[in-house]
């Protein structure tokens, strides 16, 4: 490899030889597809690049980059990408998880890894049901819902993934859904480029056994409606003639129709993905369909010391002066007999 | 002033070979301090020495109860010394729950000294006793000495402007100086070991270090004792430098030198736990070597962020106690599937459950070799006594690294905590450490990187440097095709892989030295030991030979495998001992293996074995 | 219409003893359905059965390929059967990869039906195919008929509106149709099923019925077989009810009869995972006989959740499979430590790590033994087919209420999901299950209440009610003294302990069964066996037996404690045969407790053992 | 006992005859008083209740209560918790843990119990540091802080336990400090009248290891100003003259004095602890010292249904026709042998 050259890639560079063995129609082969065009634009090359993952349908992404790649164990692929990333800082380290991988078993190393603002990029793919197992419900499907494990529904309240995120003082949050090629790419650009744990839901359609999951949101004819693009500095305008609106009523968003009462773009809530306070991302992680348009892109993105970052800069500054081992070996207090 | 020299007219002088003292008040007392600074003075008086602290469970129980009496126990010898010892020449008791509790370690007609300040009716009450031991006849059988210890550290102190806390918490300091000047330890180490703990608090160094020369004084000018007793220097050992060590401390510096050697930086990964908590604490403060402590959420967290470390090429280490190590037995299998060093270090505790978490036991040895799901063999390694966890540390990663696979150490709380004299290895002697390191795509067949194709001698597959172009690959728990590490669901593959997995274990045997037997290898009785149950071993066989008898000693350092020559020397001997602190558990992995007669014998009291009952034990099987 | 008398000219019928049949398709292709559905068509037809389903890992990998082909496989006869039969007799390939994947398993001279349309240039090559077998002459041993199956669908469904998806999907029913045809199985049955399947759906109802009865038409009326097959019924069991029942429904049931007789709700925590997770699915089912299912985030959760119910007072029960075992294992600990009743199941499937997910193994033997940390011992017992795990089930429950103990059941993939016919036992002769149930404090003696005291005869301690008024009692993992269950550092009172843990598991063989063999006593080999090879080794063993050799059988159901006799009998053979699907872990578990000389035959490839490898083992032992 | 006869308790009703082991002088004392006083307040009998706990300091609790207890394993206390109400609705549960306990091993369990909302009493008592294990820092130690584990300072960031129990969709969050028995006793009441998951952040100091932790809250002459104490429907003022009080601009809670710029009591942020809407418990969890007081007493309480009724009431009504067990054994297909 000639380091002088400076590398393009394209998107196939990022894709490995291994069939690819998900359900034919599964929401994962378009995030797959975007990851590697996220991946080809941002010009990293793959064997610079680590997917690390946990056990789920969702979890086999990393069998299908030709970068380095670590199937794991349920649940525990934060705390294997944290290991790795201390270790090797150089690498930039991909997180690929399932909403019962990352929010079930998984669900401390996830607040862990996201508190320690570890730098690992973290892809949950929330399809809101487990895939790999055969159809039991997952903490973040509907309360009520029947499964397999929940004949009569299921009783209990999900979580919100992102909402867990803010628990776990998480400096970068998005979302985006598998059919919205844009958003997610533009989301994958940004999750590629932030400092931090970079924690994205990924609304994603199993095909299998929760058919539909998202469908108000994915649908072409309502999704303009249903969904809201958050955008950095730019008024929350939704709709597909871009004539709805967000304004914040006290501490509740509340849809508004511009033009209507007088009220147009100027009268929105500003998205401030910046703001180093993280209300603002709570209420947005909050809004929820059918009240209100579910946000997508990036919800949040501060900046905040990275834990990997900073034990290295520990080290570095410890090995300024190297350590002498004989001289620890012998220790403080030690005789010697000749 | 050095008061190593006494001025006062000379009592009778006894001459000892071995003695073993302990120190023992509550919790708050500083026992452990007095303990391990006689140590250390034993030591440069040239003694052999092992110790034993014994810690409670409680961070500090209210004072004065059973519950909160912390004890620390050291043997000193003019010979070589292998256990902390049977049965105490010597209790120093600060309190009567100390009495209550460590009274039966004391032999007949040992000295105990107790401070009697400390007898009072309340004192008396939260130790259990109806009447005063000092008074109703009770101890008779041992040589009482009575010492208003507190007062007298008030008298020495009188001049200071300490508080009375203060001064009452000096008095450990009155007891050793005390305990020096009957075994005629030196103070001056002692008095740089306080001078250093109380660097910059003139009036706490002052205090104790008076408090300290008072109780040398008090033994020197009272009527109190009419002798002394002189404990000769040890035969120097192999000429070198030594140190004091404890296990905890031998584990981390055992890595630190593999790491140097190794060339890899450590990562260790640990969550805290009772006995195992200090090597993180030590390690943590050895940034210069490059070492990356990180204190996980969870055990699973630890290991789990170790094996990402080992994938990324570091020298990948976890630690814990046994609670931990069941529930680090999940991610193990992974290591096991990918095929990636990781050194495990399970510091043994008393269980089940949480059991006695400060006391030792030698019971996680099944749980190391068979304690996961499926077929998933892992080495075994277990040290001996403190000193000797550095080498067996450095042994362990020498394997994990040469053959690219976890590798457990089971040390346990005796080892952990105690200490002993090490002879420092020189760094330049260090034994080599190699593994299949691969940083270049360069000489690849057509078919590129395989991942899981083996070096044909130590069967470790290579060790991909991550970034590295070209060897980009992907590994995980599902079975995989030997070479090309693609996931396969193909029968005689995953029963090949099964096979290839324990013959990489027993392949580790071809490396390591056969048996290393103390005594002829056939006779009467064979005893074989592993961890720190080697020392009471060592001593009981040892008495065996002198006496004649036909007994021989194995100590198996590893356990997974287990040498290429122990079956045949199992069989060599009428009848084999396998003493244990649990309920038989190498005793049963022997026997799976071998085909020989042999007795187990169990203890499992949270305290090492002593060699009185083991020389009983031998004695029984001896032919008549 | 009737189809199961046949009007066309009779061709020639061969009557068999026994015969073993294999679907094999596309993940999509609905062979588990077509087997079962045939599986149920034998038992009624007064066969015995046993089947062995073989799914891929992956829910639905891209059709056509090698990983996503489906197997099930049914042997029916007129004898009694114990395994699904080594060798197939008759397989269906519904295409390409189906083939590929499973010819291996079918006899020389085997029936080889395939799907002539899937045959096209791109299944061939998705199979890996470079030549079309049938084409090449590489089918030449077999007897090779080619259906155009899909066409045939077609065909059949001209007239109706279904799409061809839809046409496509019900050719699993054409199939189903000719097999029952060839094998003389009645298609009542398999139409009934249809109808409750389809309920609902007219338009599919007949579409599949007109698929279904086309596949027998076919057979009746094509020129392809020359032959039909009659399997007459075996001879009649037991009189009672019988059904047909798969391992993991088997436990469920097993678990509420043993509820219903115990009267004690189910508790059930679980987290879901293959093979283990249809427990789960078919519990969370019967809330009408008072069963609480809890998904919990992960298995420590589970068991966890399940053992707080435990103490207050439910059934208690966990359920999983290896990997989901070895997480569990602290928490058992406590378990055993807090002597509360727990019944843990594990499913074991292919490891180590995620291993094999949807393949069988029974490698968690020493874990379930020995995988925890310190002496914590546990009693485990093991069901050797799918119906006998409600049996097994039902005593383990008794056990650990009776013994107030965790107790495991071993189950794997092959009984998980392999179904047979089942004696349905009467509700009114369960045996009792009892516990030392404590809810109401008088009787007390002047202590209070004791929750460390014993049953002299079981030695379990009280289970007090919780929200008893005087029954106030604490427990945890930390070492507690008899009696009170107050928590104790003591030495002799944990070594005590320690043993008295071991004991409670040695004292449950004082009430199970001595050894139940199969032939005589002494001989020249026995054979022994545990789990699912249960099977495989009795048929082996009963051919030897019929060719006078001197061979017997004894199947272990618990594997902790053994049984009391076990050891004797081991000795009186001249060898000892321990097969396992594993590396021998059964033997070393035999090998630590007895003395007796044996071998162990082993093979780890995810599928059950065959009878002939077992019968060359036995013959190579037996003095020639 | 007489079960006519209504029964009244002491203090001490609620005391075991079990040595107390905790160091003298920690702060664990004050709670294990506050408890039982509170309990004897509540006036349910100590046979009715369960308290369940970890490992650590704080998870001794059960053995100095006279109820039934329960001492299980490090961070695994909700789900035994869990298990236990489940199946035993009619007993009043409790849990003690502590910051590491809780936040650290035991953190998913925490947030699961509490999305769940499983009817639990859970007291975290948050000492920010490793007690029994002698002195590790712990998820709820400040950055910075030196420990045995941490010789140069911890790099990592912590969690709010509050803050989780957001993230986690908790439906009550208290908040009190070990040594101001009123406020303490005050949030035990309405933790004992919840139904649901109460989730409770009891500051505590842990003189050992690291006293003064919470000095600045807990000294006497600073209190009143470093703690907002909450009452539902009351504004929020504070200062030892209560001349301070919070108001809301916009999204930021601010200090205003009271009296200044013509500000009145009036003119403060008033408490409702009853909003559906988590955003303003949100605020408030976040609010801290120095730059704002530290709200102590009940940040939120609303209502959810309970997983554990929930459970139970599916089953109650499936069993409204109970199970015939020769009918579920026979199943559905069956042939007769005679
Ligand atoms: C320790 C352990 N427990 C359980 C399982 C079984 N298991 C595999 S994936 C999975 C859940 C998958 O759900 P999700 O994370 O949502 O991924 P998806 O398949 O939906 O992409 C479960 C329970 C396992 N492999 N390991
Ligand atoms: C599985 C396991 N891991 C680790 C430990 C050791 N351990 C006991 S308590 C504890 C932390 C205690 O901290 P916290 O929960 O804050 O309680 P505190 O002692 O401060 O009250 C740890 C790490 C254990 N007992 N079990
Ligand atoms: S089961 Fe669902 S999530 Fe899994 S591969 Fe199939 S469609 Fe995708
Ligand atoms: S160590 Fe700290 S928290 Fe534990 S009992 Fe002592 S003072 Fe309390
Ligand atoms: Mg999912
Ligand atoms: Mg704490």
């Amino acid at each position: 490899m000639d380091q002088a050259t400076p590398r393009t890639f394209k998107a196939k560079d990022f894709a490995s030889d291994q069939d690819v063995r998900w359900c034919p129609g599964c929401g994962d082969y378009a995030i797959l597809s975007a990851v590697h065009k996220a991946l080809a634009i941002q010009g990293i090359a793959p064997e610079s690049i680590a997917f690390v993952s946990g056990i789920g349908c969702s979890s086999r992404f990393p069998y299908y980059m030709s970068t380095y790649g670590f199937h794991t164990i349920h649940g525990r692929a934060p705390a294997v990408a944290t290991g790795l990333k201390i270790g090797r800082p150089d690498l930039q380290v991909w997180l690929v998880t399932g909403d019962g991988d990352a929010l079930s078993i998984g669900g401390n190393h996830l607040i862990h890894v996201l508190r320690r603002n570890v730098d690992i990029k973290i892809l949950l793919f929330n399809n809101r049901i487990y895939g790999l197992t055969k159809g039991q419900y997952s903490p973040t499907s509907e309360f009520g819902k029947k499964t397999k494990s929940t004949p009569l529904g299921s009783v209990d309240h999900p979580f919100s993934p992102l909402v867990v995120g803010l628990g776990a003082e998480a400096t970068f949050l998005a979302r985006a859904i598998d059919v919205d090629a844009p958003v997610l790419g533009e989301v994958l650009a940004a999750t590629a480029a932030h400092q931090g744990s970079a924690y994205v839901e990924i609304l994603q359609n199993c095909n299998i056994f929760n058919d539909g999951a998202w469908d108000t949101l994915s649908a072409k004819e309502s999704r303009a409606d249903a969904l809201l693009h958050l955008r950095h500095g730019q008024p929350m305008v939704f709709g597909r003639a871009r004539d709805k609106g967000i304004v914040l009523r006290g501490l509740r968003p509340e849809v508004v129709t511009l033009g209507e009462g007088g009220l147009s773009e100027a009268d929105c809530w500003v998205h401030d993905a910046h703001d180093p306070d993280p209300t603002r991302a709570f209420i947005l992680a909050r809004m929820w369909a059918p009240a209100l348009p579910v946000p997508v892109g990036v919800l949040r993105a501060v900046q905040r010391p990275c834990y990997d970052a900073a034990v290295n800069a520990q080290v570095a500054t410890a090995r300024a002066t190297p350590g002498d081992l004989h001289k620890l070996l012998v220790g403080r207090k030690n005789w010697t007999v000749s | 002033m050095s008061m190593g020299e006494s001025t006062a007219p000379v009592r009778r002088r006894e001459t000892l070979e071995s003695v073993v003292v302990r120190f023992a008040g509550d919790s708050g007392d500083g026992m452990q301090l007095a303990g391990s600074q006689m140590t250390l003075a034993s030591v440069l008086a040239g003694n052999d020495v092992a110790t034993f602290p014994d810690f409670p469970a409680e961070i500090r129980a209210p004072a004065g109860t059973l519950a909160g009496v912390s004890g620390f126990q050291l043997h000193f010898a003019s010979d070589e010394v292998f256990t902390p010892g049977d049965a105490v020449d010597a209790l120093v008791a600060m309190n009567p729950a100390a009495l209550a509790k460590n009274i039966k370690s004391l032999r007949k007609s040992g000295l105990l000294i107790v401070n009697r300040d400390a007898f009072t009716a309340r004192g008396l009450k939260m130790a259990g006793y109806a009447e005063n031991p000092l008074q109703d006849g009770s101890l008779a059988e041992y040589q009482l000495f009575e010492v208003d210890l507190s007062r007298l550290c008030r008298d020495a102190l009188a001049d200071t402007e300490l508080g009375s806390k203060e001064v009452e918490r000096s008095k450990n300091y009155f007891a050793l100086g005390l305990m020096c000047w009957l075994y005629e330890r030196q103070l001056e180490v002692v008095e740089e070991e306080i001078a250093a703990r109380f660097q910059g608090k003139p009036h706490l160094l002052d205090a104790n270090l008076a408090v300290l020369r008072g109780g040398w004084a008090y033994g020197e000018n009272s009527e109190l004792f009419r002798i002394r007793f002189a404990v000769p220097p040890a035969p120097a050992g192999a000429p070198g430098i030594y140190r004091n060590i404890t296990g905890n401390e031998a584990v981390a510096l055992g890595l630190i030198a593999a790491s140097v050697q190794a060339g890899r930086d450590i990562f260790f990964g640990s969550y805290p736990i009772t006995p195992a908590s200090d090597v993180l604490h030590a390690l943590a403060g050895q940034k210069s070597f490059g070492v990356r402590t990180f204190q996980a959420e969870d055990e699973i967290a630890a290991v789990c962020a170790a094996l990402g470390a080992a994938w990324g090429g570091q020298l990948a280490v976890t630690c814990t106690s046994g609670p931990g190590m069941a529930l680090k037995q999940e991610a193990i299998g992974l290591a096991v599937m990918t095929e990636l060093p990781l050194v495990i270090l399970d510091v043994q505790r008393g269980g089940p459950s949480t059991g006695l978490p400060t006391k030792t036991e030698q019971a996680d040895l099944l749980q190391a070799i068979w304690g996961r799901n499926s077929e998933s063999p892992v080495a075994v390694v277990a040290p001996r006594s403190p000193s000797d966890a550095f080498d067996a540390t450095y042994e362990a990663v020498q394997v994990a690294l040469r053959h690219m696979m976890p590798v457990i150490i089971l040390s346990d709380g005796a080892i952990a905590n105690g200490a002993e004299p090490w002879r420092v290895p020189d760094p330049a002697q260090l034994a080599p450490i190699t593994a299949p390191e691969l940083a270049t795509a360069e000489g690849l067949g057509e078919k590129g990187f395989l991942p899981y194709s083996r070096d044909p001698l130590t069967l470790a597959r290579p060790w991909a440097r991550l970034g590295t172009p070209g060897l980009q690959h992907r590994i995980g728990g599902l079975e995989k095709s030997e070479g090309t590490g693609h996931i396969s669901y193909d029968s005689d593959n995953h029963h090949n892989m099964v096979v290839l997995r324990q013959r990489r274990i027993d392949n580790i045997a071809n490396f390591l030295p056969g048996c290393d037997v103390t005594g002829d290898r056939q006779g009467d009785v064979l005893v074989v030991s592993w961890g720190s149950t080697y020392g009471a071993c060592l001593t009981a066989v040892r008495r065996a030979q002198r006496a004649g008898k036909r007994v021989s000693h194995v100590h198996l350092r590893w356990l997974n495998p287990l040498p290429s020559d122990l079956g045949e020397l199992l069989e060599s001997f009428r009848t084999v001992l396998v003493p244990e602190m649990n309920l038989g558990q190498l005793y049963k992995v022997l026997r799976a293996a071998y085909d020989f007669r042999g007795h187990s014998y169990t203890r499992v009291a949270g305290m090492p074995l002593r060699v009185q009952e083991l020389e009983a034990e031998i004695e029984a099987l001896l032919p008549s």
